[in-house]
């Protein structure tokens, strides 16, 4: 599991690579946290397309980080979800409150237009 | 085949690998070893959290084909679940101080055809699910 | 880790690649992990073909990691070695009418660290190998 | 386990691909057998370059059919082994009797040239 993160314009895009589940989620939820109390932009596109695998604690670390954005007012958007990723986001409901992009192209553009 | 492993977060990955790998010889889809993987790694992250609840325990994965359905058990020996119709409930989590989303179940029962769900405060839970592999008429 | 499977000759690689895929947690190179895959294959091919003939039994197969260090146990509840010294040497085979080459001893003690057999007629047979993975000093 | 087989010149060559092991070892040599029994080729290539498994049963497939070969004075040729199949081959001393070529083109030049 990896992650690095990127500036641009009003966002931070975070990049993750590999799988996301319980046992990498500390690590994810710990390096999110920690670039979302930078205040630094007020939007955050994780970026997924390098993203294998995830489970429904990845589903808990995503939407844990969409209430702390919440709260400050800021937007979090998903990007590049592969098919089984998209199913288990779509059967927890979550594509209804966390916007999802096909690319991370059209997640920055959707950011441009509407944030 | 069964399969022993100390309830090692590391171990999550490894499991579903695994049982992936075995159900990979009735030549399921793409999406049909997808859904096995995340079903597993559901059970098997379950009995690590809230069976074992972080301590050192066993898990016990079994699994084995009958025509073309494969069919999984999870077993801990932890701590139980005390009311099963109601873990089995999407969004219900005993666990939120752990950003747990409550979900592992309801996935579990879609992503497979069928789950049992056997449990004993004290003693333990086994998860037994079943799916079937339908055979594909084109080569694949 | 342990894993019990049947001794059914699909197993074979089902069983190496499992072990692969556990020792994978040290960071082996594509080499070394060739050569453990390679060599459980032998150990539990010979459990099937000489410690069951071909007969249903169980193969146990564990496998655990000290410091750098994996330890892969194959054992077969089947008939022994009758002369450990002479199954250990190259080309001796006591099938040669199934076309074996006798290489599997070989192999095993070629590509792992340490190999000890542990044998008894009637009883069956325990092979225990290690493996030293070194940690590499580049990133890979 | 798949092998197919192309005629050519003087030439069986069987392709050979997945993995050579006890299990998928009786296939590939009933395979291999019937091939070598209808006397057209003086010489088998098996190409390795899409094998990418083969332990001690192998081996024994190989040498069984060299024998066989050998007795009706045609030669069997390798190519294309990968470097774990190598160490296999080498260990075993298979090198010193069965010429290895490192692709197909190679061991389609040399059994021109040489047989
Ligand atoms: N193996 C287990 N041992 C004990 N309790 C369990 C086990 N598996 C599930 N539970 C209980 O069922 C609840 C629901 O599980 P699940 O739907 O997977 O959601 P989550 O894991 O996100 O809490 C858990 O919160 C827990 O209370
Ligand atoms: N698990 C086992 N049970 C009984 N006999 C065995 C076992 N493993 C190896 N042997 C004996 O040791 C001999 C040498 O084994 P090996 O070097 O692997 O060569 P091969 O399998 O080609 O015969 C075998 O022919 C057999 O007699």
């Amino acid at each position: 599991m990896n992650i690095k993160f990127i500036y641009e314009n009003n966002c931070i895009i975070a990049v993750v690579d590999g799988e996301l589940d319980h046992h990498t989620g500390g690590k994810v939820r710990e390096k999110l946290k920690k670039e979302i109390e930078k205040d630094l932009a007020s939007n955050l596109i994780i970026d997924c397309e390098k993203l294998k695998f995830m489970d429904s604690s990845g589903l808990g670390v995503i939407l844990g980080r969409y209430k702390e954005l919440s709260a400050k007012d800021c937007n979090l958007i998903l990007s590049g979800l592969r098919p089984n990723i998209k199913k288990v986001i779509n059967l927890s409901g979550v594509d209804k409150i966390i916007k999802c992009y096909p690319d991370l192209n059209s997640a920055k553009s959707a950011v441009k237009e509407e944030y | 085949m069964e399969l022993k492993i100390p309830s090692l977060s590391k171990n999550e990955s490894f499991a579903r690998v695994t049982i992936a790998s075995f159900a990979s010889q009735l030549d399921p889809t793409v999406e049909e070893i997808n859904d096995i993987k995340t079903a597993v790694s559901e059970a098997v992250t379950n009995a690590i959290i809230h069976g074992y609840e972080n301590e050192m325990g066993e898990l016990y994965i079994s699994a084995k084909i009958t025509a073309n359905t494969v069919e999984i058990k999870v077993k801990d020996t932890g701590r139980g679940i005390e009311d099963v119709e109601k873990a089995r409930e999407p969004l219900f989590t005993s666990k939120p101080e752990l950003e747990r989303s409550g979900m592992g179940f309801t996935i579990i029962e879609n992503f497979m055809d069928e789950v049992e769900i056997l449990s004993k405060t004290g003693s333990g839970t086994q998860i037994t699910m079943r799916k079937k592999i339908v055979p594909s008429t084109t080569e694949k």
